[in-house]
């Protein structure tokens, strides 16, 4: 049909994807295939196609993602572990115009953090959380999450998780569902382009949420590999992720608008 | 005797496991060890180096900057420590991956393909052995017969019966390094 | 009887040869080079350019944000 | 002057924080001091100035919504007492690294654990050395009347935002619960966000395009990075040593014995001055007020002029104690007494342990 | 001989743990010391002892998890590094205040804040003074070899109970990270919950009807109580630091110059004094075990015996030179010498230090 | 009909009710009228009645019932202020055949103790929860707690809880409900004979649950007045809290035998 | 016509005065004294003593654990 | 001039407000003043009590075991604080609930019927101001102007209307104030 040379394709006026200018040209210091680099992308896309980066100020946990600020290209602080929730309501209420968002890991937002999320949801602040729940503490090592599966491995379950023991993997999402502080919570994943679409646009929600009223928490939990902690490649942690995380987690909307579906 | 000796490379080359043997080996000869791995964020898919001293008595600081032997094992790791041999020391070095090789004059350098040598003998984990073999050719610090029972206390019983194997490839190491003040 | 042609850009020294933009891409456009790049990953590139149709999920999925995607759409009459 | 008012301890500490222009408080109920966030409550700052006071769900949330706040330049206060206190450690370790101002105050009750309700001072190397972890000091202010509740809140501001730290206002139930008439400051007014974001380039206030981001965070990976930022950070401790020394002194100019106190030890141990110079004992009074930076030179001039013993008069089993000998480096006799738990000690008592420890012994 | 093994720190000191005959292990991950909880886990030491092993949702739930099971008499342990140590200090400060036995790792990294999780000593204020609030020490433990990772935790364990306090191995990523051949203990055997209730009537195991109830507490809400379960601590502190002093010297017989250090420190401090007897330099190493107790009355018998500088080397800006100084007091120069921050210093470093503030300045 | 005095009425034989002897003799602190005084008796009741005294060993909070161990004749320690469910689990953990119980008020649970509560319930430690719900921090003086109702004045909320500020009353109890981990979860009172005869089949239900198996929490809510933080006398704070608290914190069990209901 | 006669005993010293033994009495048998125990309060006692069931609701519910109580069958054949 | 006062009794009497009034008082003559109540747990419920100190210097300890003055409100209070009073002091105390009136001859002691008066003047809550009214006409200390300047400070403006009832009663107490020394 057509003998177009990739030359001709490449032109900037034929540009359809280009890495966003909210993130900073540093290599991500993650793994090969984590989904917490997609993750970062689509927050910082939603930032910029909603023009908000002069007043967003972004919340990073410890974890893997400690070093978000190094990527994400707009203010940020890094908070003590778990304590996210309570660094961006202090951030929050003395600028209640500002955009306000957590980044925060399942060890971070459901182990040491428990209370700290849970008030924040309860007093309704209105703020974003982005929880990557990816059933692991995965900077530490692989150790098990207050969400680490019945049965799974991991440096600190090596026989695999034994609920009787180790307690039941904790849904923290549809815990702070219930709260009357919650205005929107859903589950997403980034592990292919139509769960990536759908999950920025939950992101999008999120942030239009905060915007456009003093509605309460937009949380959005992201379901997410940690290959290195799994020990899988990337490809084989997402697929044992689709067979093992989703049925737990299932993804989609659970309250929207305030309202719990 | 006193060894100290840095091996140096990437996260998954087996630097640490080769250290650990290299360590159990000394104990089993009765000597002082110590293993001290570099650990932290350059962990994470990026180098990985750690110290070994073996000797004769109580082992005072288990860090050093200067090094009796350094095993390297990349170009990261030349580039950071080909100064740290002491002079009148030796560097053995992987080529493989190597875009410049080491230049000093004053201490002994030896080369050993061991990346090829162990994908010749078709299993890449067994890289480490045969760069052991290489080293300890040049530096018999350790008898083969404690390294084979450093061996067997570092692995666990179930992966007992690689040990011929790994045998093997510390022979090939052995038989395979070649000493480059010479040769160059 | 494409409408459109697409191609995508590889940051092969930030490409992490993770190999999720590969099963991403609806038309098999991608594989993993053999050689290396600087930091040691066998890096993504287009094996199959005439397939890309310039749908994006490789770059919509890739963690490192490493691709770009460029597409011409094809009048019928050109 | 200002206005003029009989109130606690606790009570000034709060009005103070409106008046100095604070845009936040954070805390938790404990006593002896929950009558700063009641007062704030009360008061309706957020009327009156715009401030915001939030009672958050633990002490642990509190300091960490502190370090959000101050992260983006704003005036932040939180306040607790000892049991509290601990819980803040490690938020007031991130503060210190990430070099974030704040003011905080401290009315220190009898420990350790649970322990009394009861003043005491046992909390001075927690406040002055340890607490959190890692190499940090953060400027500590000890208050001996209502006055200087008031007074040290505009103070702290000021040090906290001039070298970026951490205040401690190091109180106790007996300051933080008396009445006592006090003055005023006139109420100052809150910074605006536009002058927030041009004054403190160091505060995340939202990335204007075309300019860099900013980054509030403790964390250096890499170790020399970490050490680099640790010397910095110890020469702005120099740098406060040599600027920031406070302390005042009573009958000192003739002393052959000197009384080392702060906070309410000092108002007793004043007391107890007053009554050994009627006796014609020659003591005098160094009452710290700045009890980090420690005014070690000024010690060691009395020492060289000629002072035979230091009394370190504290409601402890003996920390302070140790800055003074630090200080006196062996150039005099230096003791210790003090009643601690929550026992308060008398005039009296601190006179017979100086004529008995220091005079006599 | 015990069995021999080449293991991480880490490693040695939770095999110690199970060989010691612990009861229960509560910790949180943290980096450098996650190998703790990991080889517990992977060891089932509930079916080689019946011990427990459960990894919590904090530090702060895992110390007043040991503050329960120590309360009821169990032998127990946790362990973590440095932001989660001062997380730990109000549960520690109870602890102290309801006399309860346990023996804690603090695998040292830098600060502070969230800092680098390479290794430092810069938590010895924390560990010695400082912490949490109210007047209590700790038994601290500074381990030098992966040999003594495994020996203190037995130790520990012996002192915990004997003084009825909590007891820190105050160690740092060097000594974690490493692995040094280590003789292991032979397997102790759990207490029986009979030989529990016996043997420790202050514990908390059930009131046997006819008997008095047992209670764990730190609350002593009149201050008059409150001073006196101070003054019982006091005491019990001054027996700790007459009977538990331990430090081991090299080279100190001849030595004109002294350097103190410990833990790693201490190792690579070993190094330079070999260094520097080489070129002639009469130096010891004086090398603290334990931290409190100070061996004070030591180091000033040293300083009688006519040394002429100590240089105190550590891994922080100057902590420990503050506890040679008072021990000195005054009588010989002391310097500090420490890299930080996550740096450790070199043998060479050291010596240099020594030349250039003690012998030349 | 009959011509009985007292005295041949008030006769060792004729004895129908005293005061457990799990109660020591001190005088309680409490204040006249509040509901710490009733459910401490009923639960050294149950523990009479079951013969339990010897193996059980109790928690006490920070809060008014700090001093709960001068008042339970049994073995117990003080925990630190929302710690308690982990003080528990370290007890219960090592001894598995003992009884454990807590006792807490609802700003030591559900404020500072929010982690704890949620993980040691996650966790389905086998123990009981005692959980005094009077909406207020009595024993600092009547601050806001995390259950204050809307509107109402504490010396933390001057001019009433304002939940768009200060948030919403946290139901921890139906909030410990959602997870495996808790097997009984029930909410009574004590401010009539019959709600203090079903509260205390309600805290006999969960002792023996926890002595007949591993089923995990048996987790018990007592809505109780604090008359002195809520400036009222204690019988009009009872009629308050009728008309009040408990439209907002219904009475009746949540969950039994692992089953929501 | 009542089947059963009871008392109570209130420990006068540990008494509080809250009143809830009052409104939980279905017999309305107890008052408030007018005069004040050692510690300051208007105690509880029977103040129709005829009419007390010895149902124990008041002992119930007494946050101080002060009431005893007693109880006597009365057989009709007496 | 400096006075060194204790007034103990009951939670509820009014014990912390009365110390406040005077207190107030003082500063509005430009007086030193300070208030320094016991607090913790003998508060709920127990016995309640503040140390006043008016003085023309500066006030060095709040807290004092030594006074110039007791007022006495209950017999715990009288337990405790009678031996209090340094000799030549004055100790004034309502003999309302009191069993063991006080014994001390080396000081000036004073009654006052605080809570029949008030309770006869219809309003029990007046009753620290009687027993102020008493105190001020022992002890002149601050002006009655003062005092009226110091209830307006240190009443809510919405109780102002209150104030001349207060001073009514403190008029009661200086009337009432009996001389136990010279009487017994
Ligand atoms: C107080 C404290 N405790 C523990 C740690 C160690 N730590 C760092 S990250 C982490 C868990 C990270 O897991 P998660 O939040 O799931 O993030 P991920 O790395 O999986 O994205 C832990 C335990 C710490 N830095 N601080
Ligand atoms: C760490 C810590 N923070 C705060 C306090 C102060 N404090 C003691 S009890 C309490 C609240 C008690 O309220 P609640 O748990 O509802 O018990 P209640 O007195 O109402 O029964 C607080 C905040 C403390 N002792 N320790
Ligand atoms: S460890 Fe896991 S979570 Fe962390 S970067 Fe690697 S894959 Fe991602
Ligand atoms: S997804 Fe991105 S990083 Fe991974 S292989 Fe493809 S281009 Fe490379
Ligand atoms: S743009 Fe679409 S078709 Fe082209 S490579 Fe990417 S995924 Fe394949
Ligand atoms: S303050 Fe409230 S909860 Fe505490 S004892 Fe009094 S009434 Fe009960
Ligand atoms: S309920 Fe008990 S304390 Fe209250 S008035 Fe009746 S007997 Fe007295
Ligand atoms: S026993 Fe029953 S009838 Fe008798 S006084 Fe008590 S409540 Fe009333
Ligand atoms: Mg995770
Ligand atoms: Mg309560």
């Amino acid at each position: 049909m057509t003998n177009l040379t990739l030359e001709d394709i490449i032109k900037p006026e034929n540009l359809v994807h280009e890495r966003t200018k909210l993130m900073t040209d540093k290599t991500l210091s993650y793994c090969p295939g984590c989904g917490h680099g997609t993750a970062h992308h689509i927050i910082m896309e939603v930032i910029e196609e909603l023009d908000m980066q002069e007043q967003t100020i972004g919340v990073a946990p410890v974890g893997c993602s400690v070093l978000a600020y190094d990527f994400m290209n707009i203010d940020m602080q890094q908070a003590a572990h778990g304590r996210a929730p309570a660094v961006a309501t202090g951030i929050k209420r003395v600028y209640p115009n500002k955009i306000v968002f957590t980044y925060q890991g399942d060890g971070d937002l459901a182990a040491i953090g428990t209370a700290e999320t849970i008030h924040a949801c309860n007093r309704g602040e209105n703020i974003v959380i982005v929880f990557v729940n990816n059933g692991i503490y995965g900077m530490t090592g692989g150790q098990m999450a207050p969400t680490t599966l019945p049965g799974m491995k991991s440096s600190t379950s090596p026989y695999g998780r034994d609920v009787h023991d180790m307690g039941n993997p904790l849904k923290m999402t549809e815990l702070v569902a219930q709260l009357p502080g919650t205005y929107f919570v859903t589950r997403q994943a980034v592990h292919t382009p139509s769960a990536v679409r759908k999950a920025k646009r939950s992101i999008r929600k999120a942030f239009e949420n905060q915007r456009d009223g003093n509605h309460g928490i937009s949380f959005v939990e992201i379901v997410s590999n940690c290959n290195s902690g799994w020990k899988m490649t990337p490809t084989d942690s997402n697929v044992w992720m689709v067979e093992n995380m989703l049925p737990f987690y299932p993804l989609g909307d659970i309250k929207v608008d305030g309202k719990l579906l | 005797m006193t060894e100290e000796l840095i091996i140096a490379g990437f996260g998954g080359q087996g630097v640490l496991s080769m250290g650990k043997i290299l360590a159990y080996s000394g104990i089993m000869q009765e000597q002082e060890v110590s293993w001290m791995p570099s650990y932290g964020p350059e962990m994470r898919g990026g180098t990985a180096n750690v110290i070994v001293i073996v000797s004769d008595e109580r082992i005072s600081s288990p860090i050093l900057t200067i090094f009796d032997t350094a095993i390297i094992l990349n170009q990261q790791s030349m580039d950071k420590f080909e100064k740290s041999v002491r002079p009148g020391g030796v560097l053995i070095y992987d080529p493989n991956g190597i875009t410049r090789h080491p230049e000093r004059t004053d201490i002994n350098i030896y080369q050993v393909e061991g990346a090829r040598l162990a994908s010749e003998m078709g299993n890449a984990k067994i890289f480490n052995m045969v760069i052991l073999g290489a080293y300890l050719k040049v530096k018999p610090i350790v008898k083969l017969d404690n390294v084979i029972k450093g061996l067997m206390k570092s692995l666990p019983v179930r992966y007992h019966k690689l040990i011929p194997l790994n045998e093997d490839a510390i022979t090939m190491g052995m038989k395979n390094v070649v000493d480059k003040n010479i040769v160059n | 009887m494409a409408k459109v042609r697409g191609a995508i850009v590889v940051d092969v020294q930030k490409c992490k040869g993770c190999g999720v933009c590969l099963s991403a891409c609806p038309t098999s456009v991608i594989e993993l080079a053999k050689e290396v790049n600087g930091k040691g990953y066998h890096f993504a590139y287009m094996e199959q350019p005439e397939a890309c149709t310039g749908c994006s999920n490789c770059a919509i999925v890739c963690p490192d944000g490493v691709i770009t995607v460029y597409r011409v759409k094809l009048n019928s009459n050109k | 002057m200002g206005e003029l008012k009989l109130m606690k301890g606790n009570e000034a500490l709060a009005e103070a924080a409106i008046r100095a222009g604070a845009d936040a408080y954070f805390g938790y109920p404990i006593t002896p001091q929950s009558e700063v966030i009641e007062y704030l409550m009360a008061e309706k700052p957020h009327e009156r100035t715009g401030m915001v006071v939030l009672q958050a769900e633990s002490e642990v949330a509190a300091i960490n919504m502190v370090y959000g706040a101050a992260g983006a330049g704003k005036r932040v206060m939180t306040s607790s007492s000892s049991p509290g206190i601990s819980l803040k450690q490690e938020g007031l370790s991130y503060m210190a690294g990430a070099e974030l101002p704040c003011v905080y105050a401290n009315v220190v009750r009898g420990g350790p654990g649970l322990g009394t309700i009861q003043p005491s001072q046992a909390d001075y190397f927690q406040s002055t050395k340890g607490g959190g972890h890692g190499d940090y000091r953060q400027i500590v202010l000890a208050p001996a009347s209502v006055q200087e509740m008031s007074d040290f809140v505009k103070l702290g501001f000021d040090l906290a935002f001039k070298y970026r730290t951490p205040v401690l206002i190091l109180s106790d139930g007996v300051i933080g619960q008396m009445m006592e008439k006090v003055e005023l400051f006139d109420q100052m007014p809150r910074l605006k966000d536009e002058e927030i974001a041009e004054n403190f380039e160091w505060a995340t206030t939202g990335r204007k395009k075309g300019t860099e981001r900013t980054i509030i965070t403790s964390l250096a990976l890499q170790a020399h990075e970490m050490e680099a930022h640790n010397l910095h950070l110890q020469a702005k401790y120099k740098t406060i040593s040599e600027n920031e020394v406070r302390f005042e002194t009573f009958d000192c100019e003739d002393a052959e014995y000197i009384i080392v106190a702060y906070g309410s030890s000092a108002r007793i141990a004043q007391k107890t001055v007053q009554i050994a110079r009627k006796k014609g004992i020659k003591v005098g009074l160094f009452r710290l007020i700045s009890l980090y930076p420690f005014p070690s030179a000024d010690l060691q001039k009395l020492c060289k002029q000629g002072v035979k013993g230091f009394l370190a008069v504290e409601m402890s089993a003996g920390q302070m104690v140790e800055d003074v000998m630090l200080a006196v480096k062996g150039c005099a006799k230096v003791e210790h007494f003090g009643r601690f738990g929550g026992i308060i000690h008398t005039p009296e008592e601190v006179l017979k342990a100086l004529e008995q420890k220091i005079i006599g012994g």
